[in-house]
């Protein structure tokens, strides 16, 4: 049975909290990423869950069974590291083979396993050569080889592309991907990559300060963040957050002072009842439809700056209030430096959050 | 390999020019050989130097047109190790081939004559070949106990702890002490009447401990006391490997269930081959010059007299500076046969690998 | 040689011009001579200097300084050979042991001095006025010939260094008389009559494990009867067998009847066989130090003084140690007398001994003025009052006259019994030879002592090196 | 479950955290031995307060204080530092105030000497190193041997013609002498040393500096060498401690003057007509151990970190 779960997992250096009660589970065959800026306690809980780091309180349970107290090598778990830790005075195929030597199995089936791995990895020709000698991109596939050529509880994945060019990092993720998926296990993947996650991952699991700020499928966590962080770390552009001030809400229709400017925008129920009337309106660049004509729902902006992005462009525009808003329109649609634009925001798309981040939602 | 952009100027081995280096060698070589055999050393001298300085400016002048930075920055060290070491070399074995006694003011040359002597003369070969069988056997067991013993202290240290520091000076200490001292200090360790080692032993059997009476006894106490300078030399390149391993290599290990001797094998010893094979080249070298310590503890006594020991007395007590220089030609040869051997097997493994 | 010579003088001088530091060049000039010195590093050479600044007025009324280059006893021969047989040319003076004479005088580095004997009437009266067997080693190459090199500095002897707390003890001396019929020693002229039989019957009664009764007491430490030198270190089993040898009516290679003399059969000789089995059947009553071929001068002398042994025979040289209560633990219980002699089958106690101590002697390249000014120090230094005041301060003296002072015996607790062995002084050789000759023997010893060899097969292996060597060298046909 | 690791952790041998850090049981085992080690050098520095007399009692007197009467008094000794004045001065057997031993001019000598030559050696032979690494000459590899056959021979054999090339230059009992000696009889160790860091460089630094024109000496000083820093440090102590001790040539080279504290140590040993001389011989040791102690101390992070050539490349 392959599952991971982790109970209220803390991991304390001195004072410094590296990892607060961390709660997540990770079913048979579901691919978790871990997604957070760096040094959010993202690689300490996929260590601890690997046993290199004590976990200081909580539990770290693999395959059912408590492993607290169990040293790596007990808790039958592969690892692909970041800088994929391979052996440096070993060829390839021995590095892929180290594995397997704790099972006792006859040289002819370990290399049988080997070259079996090695052709899903693309790995034959670069057996015989050491570390040293192959490309960056053979190395990580070694290291995924060196995970896979065992049957373990789970896997874990420490940062395995962010040392590939663009390129290869794109087509090692679909090699990755279909690679587990054959697999079926529990298997936890940590990056600051959202591309990454968002491709790769069942759940993410986003961290912030050693806390998880949201877990869900790639889908929630892009379209209903829990929070100003979520909202604001996951997409492309970054989602626009401006702080504003509720001063009325009626008929569903939330009346917002947005520096200066009123806006009307249609939201949910709950935002009438928040206690305080300071909000923080997000709004993804995607989510506006240029107007003809100023109005109450809409927000009035200057093009400062224009970016084409090949099929889209980006525009930063300024508002009246003096906020710096993204906008990515059509291609077709050719905006100017100077010239006025009167944003609609998609009522579906605009996200509330109340004074404390957490979002406003139904 | 970074190259420099080098204009060569074409010259041929004949043409005289002041960057014809090869040329400049052999001419001084032989001019210098010529001016050895024929002139008074006192002449002979100034002769050489002349053709050091020769070489020198050829070499200069060549790396200087080639924009040879490499040689250029080569050269100061070279021409030191010449004049200070290559060049009191090469008299030496100048000398290897004639009949000069340092104290007498005659020189003849006879060949290989000194050479024939020392191997085959009847009461001079048995002596130099049992001094050189001891020699080997100091060779081995002094050097095998530094590597032992400094590969487990080094295995002692390689983990962080409190006090790491504090203690690894203590186990260095040994090393910079003076030979004189140790020597003096470990005869006395060492004596039946005042010896430290007398008095614990005598603990238990209520008599007085004789070492040094026998061979074995003898051996032991000079492999001892070297043993227990040089280690730390060994621990220190060693641990300076195992903690250049990184940390994540291990932890690797850790997760792929790699048993402890197979982790070692294949993680920790290929960071400290290099390491390993530098000290046991240096402390080979340093072994075969083995004197100080055997003069000061048996001075030769109970089949402990070493080759270097021997020559010193050739040598220097003796003034036999040909037969002397002949019998350190002969082990020059047995150390760079040996030193070549274990660089070849070091550089084969590293190769193979 | 002379161009040679020329052009060293050139190489000198451009030497000068190359280097900023330079050391040790003789710098001679009508006022001022510096006479450069090597000297070891031991009391007799800084009580030397110490007389020299303070006392010597040349003569001439040049400005006269000995520069001496102290150098540690160890290392000595080391650092001369190097220097002289280099050509390094630094010293005027050095202080040589008299069998180094032979090298350094075959190879050019010791000047003979017959002609400046004879050129100054005092001096030749100061060299006359030396006890003849001195004169000969120390003076003579080759020995005992009248070709005269060096000028003694610190004559040395064995004799016997003995606790009287240990010997004149009346238990002691009750249970050794009921043993072997013989009054133990106890005063300094009972010492001087002592043989070696007697010696070995103190070595086997002395002989107490820790806790036996020593002098009235329990012994602290395990007690030993007798030390004398047999270690593998430069001369210092050789010095022994040679007395047992010549005591026992044999002898070693004699350079004196060179080239007539042969070794074989004179040192292996049976009776040099028996005198050499005689000196080693004391090593068992020895501290067992000795049986590691590491006995020595010093160690013996450091169990005696360490109080660990009742009978020492060792050079007058290393005696003010054992005087002095901060090195010596028995400096108040000091009994000196002769060294033990062989008693004959007359009765007579032959007590021939080898000489120890050095000469010092002048180099080859000296200038006159150099020599001049050496000659002048040298008549200095061998004067009457200066050797006395000399053998006060802790020197010894070979002039006739100076020894033969009934002041001379108060001294030094031991300058009766070393007065009194002048006589029995002999030495080994001089010839060029003598290292090679000196090393293989003492290895040879070292094995007899340590117990590898019995002692016909140690003299023949000796016998048939120095055969083949002086053979060699011409110095036997 | 997960005894096999708390055992270790309760004794301190494995702290939880991290596989290469070891608690206060290490510190205890690798105590035990490092003392056991040490002894030796121990009973020196103790036989330094040591009177003559004391020196070599046994049972070994080895406390100076009986700390109230707990050790019995025949392992005690009276603690002198009369030993440490007789370095520096003797008393005159002849009488006469006492005079200078000449020992505070050895041990400038030693210092001086030993740590001008191994730095000239680290210039020198950092240089050559270099160039050995970055121009590889054809049969590099034989040069690099035949420099280390320059240490393969016992010094007695080249005493001879040294002497006389010193005597002709006059370079005899001259500090510069045995300054120039002294920096090629290092040299070897230190090109070996030093031409395995630079191998152990990544040259994309270089060669980019190099593309932007940098010269060579400029690539040396800028780039390189802040990289072997630790390097040169490692290399200095190592050539210190094996210089610090040299004697033969000291014996052979050096005058009066310019002696060092191994040749006159001997003294000591047999040197005045007495044997050896324990508290002297012992207190000349320790303090001449001082300086190469707190250098090799100071520099010790380094040295662990500095050596790490000659062996993987990633």
């Amino acid at each position: 049975m392959s599952t991971i779960e982790l109970k209220q997992a803390t991991k304390k250096y001195g004072d410094f909290v590296a990892a607060r009660d961390v709660d997540l589970s990770v079913k048979k065959g579901e691919v978790v990423c871990l997604l957070g800026p760096s040094g959010c306690g993202k690689t300490t809980t996929l260590r601890m869950i690997a046993g290199l780091e004590r976990i200081t309180s909580g539990e770290v349970i693999v395959a059912g069974q408590r492993m607290n107290d169990l040293p790596p090598e007990k808790r039958d778990i592969a690892m692909v590291f970041q800088f994929y830790a391979l052996y440096p005075a070993l060829t390839v195929g021995e590095n892929i083979a180290m594995p397997l030597h704790y099972e006792k199995i006859s040289a002819t089936e370990m290399k049988a396993r080997v070259d079996k791995v090695a052709e899903i990895l693309h790995l034959g020709a670069v057996l015989n050569r050491l570390p040293g000698q192959v490309s960056e991109g053979e190395k990580q596939r070694v290291a995924v080889a060196r995970a896979i050529v065992r049957d373990p509880n789970c896997f874990l994945f420490d940062e395995p592309l962010s040392r590939l060019d663009v390129e290869l990092r794109h087509s090692m993720r679909g090699q990755i991907k279909q690679v587990l998926a054959n697999l079926s296990k529990a298997t936890v993947i940590v990056t600051h990559d959202q591309l990454e996650a968002l491709t790769m991952a069942d759940r993410i699991a986003i961290m912030k300060d050693g806390i998880i700020e949201q877990v869900g499928t790639p889908h929630e966590v892009f379209a209903k963040p829990a929070n100003v962080f979520v909202g604001s770390f996951i997409g492309t552009p970054q989602m626009n957050l401006v702080e504003a001030k509720l001063s009325k809400f009626e008929k569903g229709k939330a009346s917002i002072n947005f520096n200066g400017q009123d806006i009307e925008i249609t939201t949910n129920e709950l935002v009438g009842k928040l206690n305080s009337p300071k909000i923080t309106i997000g709004i993804r660049p995607r989510a506006f439809t240029a107007e003809g004509n100023a109005s109450t729902e809409n927000i009035q902006a200057v093009a400062e700056l224009i970016e084409p992005m090949g099929a889209e462009t980006l525009v930063h525009a300024r508002t009246k209030g003096g906020n710096d808003i993204r906008v990515v329109v059509p291609r077709e649609k050719r905006v100017k430096v100077g010239e006025a634009l009167h944003l609609r925001p998609d009522p579906a798309q605009t996200h509330v959050f109340g004074e404390d981040g957490k979002a406003v939602r139904l | 390999m970074t190259s420099t952009t080098a204009q060569t100027i074409p010259t041929t081995f004949t043409t005289v020019a002041p960057d014809n280096w090869k040329l400049a060698i052999v001419v001084g070589l032989v001019v210098s050989l010529l001016a050895c055999l024929i002139l008074p050393p006192n002449i002979s001298f100034w002769i050489v130097g002349a053709m050091v300085a020769m070489v020198a400016m050829t070499f200069v002048v060549n790396a200087y047109h080639r924009h040879y930075y490499g040689g250029l920055l080569v050269s100061p060290a070279i021409a030191v190790l010449v004049v200070m070491n290559i060049f009191p070399l090469l008299w030496s074995l100048g000398l290897s081939f004639f009949a000069y006694q340092s104290n007498q003011q005659t020189i003849r040359f006879v060949g290989l004559a000194n050479y024939v002597k020392i191997l085959t003369d009847d009461l001079k070969a048995p002596e130099n070949w049992a001094n050189l069988t001891n020699t080997a056997m100091f060779v081995v067991l002094t050097v095998t106990a530094q590597m032992i013993v400094g590969f487990l202290l080094a295995l002692m240290f390689a983990k962080q702890f409190p006090l790491r520091k504090y203690l690894l000076i203590l186990v260095l200490t040994p090393m910079m002490l003076s030979v004189v001292a140790v020597g003096v200090f470990f005869s006395n360790y060492y004596d039946p009447t005042f010896g430290l080692l007398s008095y614990f032993i005598r603990l238990f059997t209520g008599e007085q401990f004789i070492l040094m009476d026998n061979k074995a006894g003898a051996v032991a106490g000079i492999v001892f006391a070297d043993a227990w300078m040089w280690s730390p030399f060994v621990m220190l390149l060693v641990l300076a490997g195992l903690v250049s391993v990184p940390k994540y290599l291990y932890e690797a290990a850790a997760i792929d269930r790699v048993s402890g001797w197979r982790r070692f094998w294949s993680i920790t010893f290929p960071y400290i081959r290099g390491l390993l094979m530098l000290a046991l080249l240096f402390r080979t070298i340093e072994a075969f010059k083995m004197a100080d310590l055997v003069i000061l503890l048996t001075k030769g006594g109970n089949g402990t007299m070493t080759i270097s020991y021997h020559l010193i007395r050739i040598a220097n007590e003796q003034n036999k500076t040909s037969e002397g220089a002949a019998i350190s030609y002969v082990m020059l040869f047995i150390v760079i046969v040996l030193t070549n051997l274990y660089l070849y097997i070091a550089n084969r493994r590293t190769e193979g690998a | 040689m002379t161009a040679r010579t020329k052009l060293q003088g050139l190489a000198t001088a451009a030497g000068f011009a190359l280097a900023l530091f330079v050391g040790g060049a003789t710098t001679a000039s009508a006022e001022d001579v510096t006479l450069h010195m090597a000297g070891p590093d031991w009391p007799p050479m800084r009580i030397m200097k110490d007389m020299f600044d303070k006392e010597y007025k040349p003569a001439s009324g040049n400005k006269v300084t000995l520069d001496i280059d102290f150098i540690p006893w160890p290392d000595f021969y080391t650092r001369v050979n190097a220097s002289l047989t280099s050509g390094e040319k630094k010293y005027n003076m050095a202080v040589s042991d008299s069998q180094w004479l032979g090298a350094f005088v075959e190879g050019g580095y010791f000047r003979k001095i017959n002609d400046l004997i004879d050129a100054d009437p005092d001096l030749k009266k100061a060299m006359d006025g030396m006890h003849p067997k001195v004169l000969n080693a120390y003076s003579t190459y080759p020995n005992s010939t009248p070709n005269f090199y060096g000028f003694p500095q610190f004559p040395d002897i064995l004799v016997s260094y003995a606790r009287k707390d240990i010997f004149c003890n009346d238990e002691e001396q009750k249970n050794f008389k009921a043993k072997y019929n013989k009054k133990l020693p106890c005063t300094g002229e009972e010492f001087d009559d002592i043989d070696w039989d007697l010696f070995g019957n103190i070595g086997e009664f002395f002989q107490r494990k820790k806790g036996d009764m020593l002098a009235g007491k329990p012994a602290d430490d395990d007690f030993y009867g007798i030390a004398f030198q047999v270690g593998k270190g430069y001369d210092f089993s050789t010095t022994s067998v040679h007395s047992f040898v010549w005591q026992a009516g044999g002898d070693i290679w004699d350079e004196t009847k060179a080239p007539s003399g042969h070794a074989e059969g004179q040192v292996n000789s049976d009776v040099a066989v028996k005198a050499l089995d005689h000196m080693l059947s004391f090593i068992k009553y020895m501290p067992p130090v000795a049986k590691t071929g590491t006995m020595d001068i010093f160690k013996s002398d450091e169990l005696f003084r360490e109080g660990k042994v009742a009978l020492n025979v060792d050079w007058v040289g290393l005696g003010e140690a054992s005087l002095d209560p901060k090195t010596s633990k028995v400096s108040d219980k000091l009994i000196f007398g002769k060294a033990p002699g062989t008693k004959g089958a007359d009765g007579k106690v032959n007590r021939s001994s080898q000489i120890g101590g050095q000469p010092f002697v002048l180099t080859t390249w000296n200038t006159d003025i150099i020599n001049k000014e050496a000659v002048g120090f040298i008549k200095w230094w061998l004067s009457k009052d200066v050797q006395m005041e000399y053998a006060s301060k802790g020197g010894q003296s070979a002039i006739t006259e100076v020894y033969n002072d009934p002041k001379y015996v108060t001294l030094r607790p031991w300058n009766r019994a070393w007065a009194s062995q002048l006589d029995d002084q002999k030495d080994m050789w001089h010839v060029p030879q003598f290292f090679d000759l000196l090393t293989q023997q003492q290895d040879q010893y070292d094995l007899a002592i340590t117990g590898k060899q019995d002692a016909k097969t140690t003299l023949d292996n000796v016998a048939k090196y120095q055969e083949k060597l002086l053979t060699e060298a011409g110095l036997i046909k | 479950m997960g005894e096999a690791t708390s055992i270790w952790e309760k004794l301190g041998f494995r702290k939880a955290s991290g596989v290469s850090e070891a608690g206060w049981g290490q510190t205890l085992f690798a105590g035990i031995i490092s003392l056991i080690y040490f002894l030796p050098v121990l009973l020196i520095i103790i036989t330094s307060f040591k009177l003559q007399t004391e020196a070599l009692s046994i049972p070994p007197k080895f406390m100076p204080t009986n700390l109230f009467g707990l050790i019995p008094d025949a392992y005690v000794f009276s603690p002198t530092l009369e030993n440490y004045t007789s370095v520096f001065s003797r008393a005159m057997t002849s009488g006469g105030a006492a005079e200078n031993t000449g020992f505070d001019r050895y041990f400038f000598n030693s210092i001086m000497i030993a740590s001008v030559s191994v730095l000239l050696a680290l210039v020198i032979g950092t240089l050559a190193a270099f160039g050995f690494s970055r121009y590889p000459l054809k049969g590099n590899d034989t040069y690099l041997f035949v420099i280390l056959t320059t240490r393969m021979l016992p010094a007695i054999v080249v005493i001879i013609p040294v002497i006389l090339m010193f005597r002709v230059t006059g370079l005899s009992g001259s500090y510069l002498g045995i300054i120039m000696l002294y920096t090629a009889f290092n040299l070897p160790f230190t090109i070996w040393m030093m031409k395995s860091f630079f191998d152990e460089l990544s040259l994309d630094v270089e060669d980019a500096a190099r593309l932007d024109g940098s010269s060579g000496l400029k690539v040396f000083f800028k780039i390189c060498l802040p990289q072997v820093l630790a390097g040169l440090a490692a290399t200095f102590v190592f050539g210190l401690i094996l210089t610090w001790n040299e004697f033969l040539f000291a014996l052979l080279l050096t005058g009066i003057d310019t002696r060092t504290v191994p040749v006159a140590m001997s003294q000591a040993v047999a040197g005045g007509g007495i044997g050896v001389l324990w508290g002297l011989l012992a207190a000349i040791e320790t303090l001449f151990l001082i300086p190469v102690f707190f250098v090799t101390f100071f520099l010790q992070d380094h040295l662990l970190r500095g050596v790490t050539f000659g062996t993987v490349k990633r």
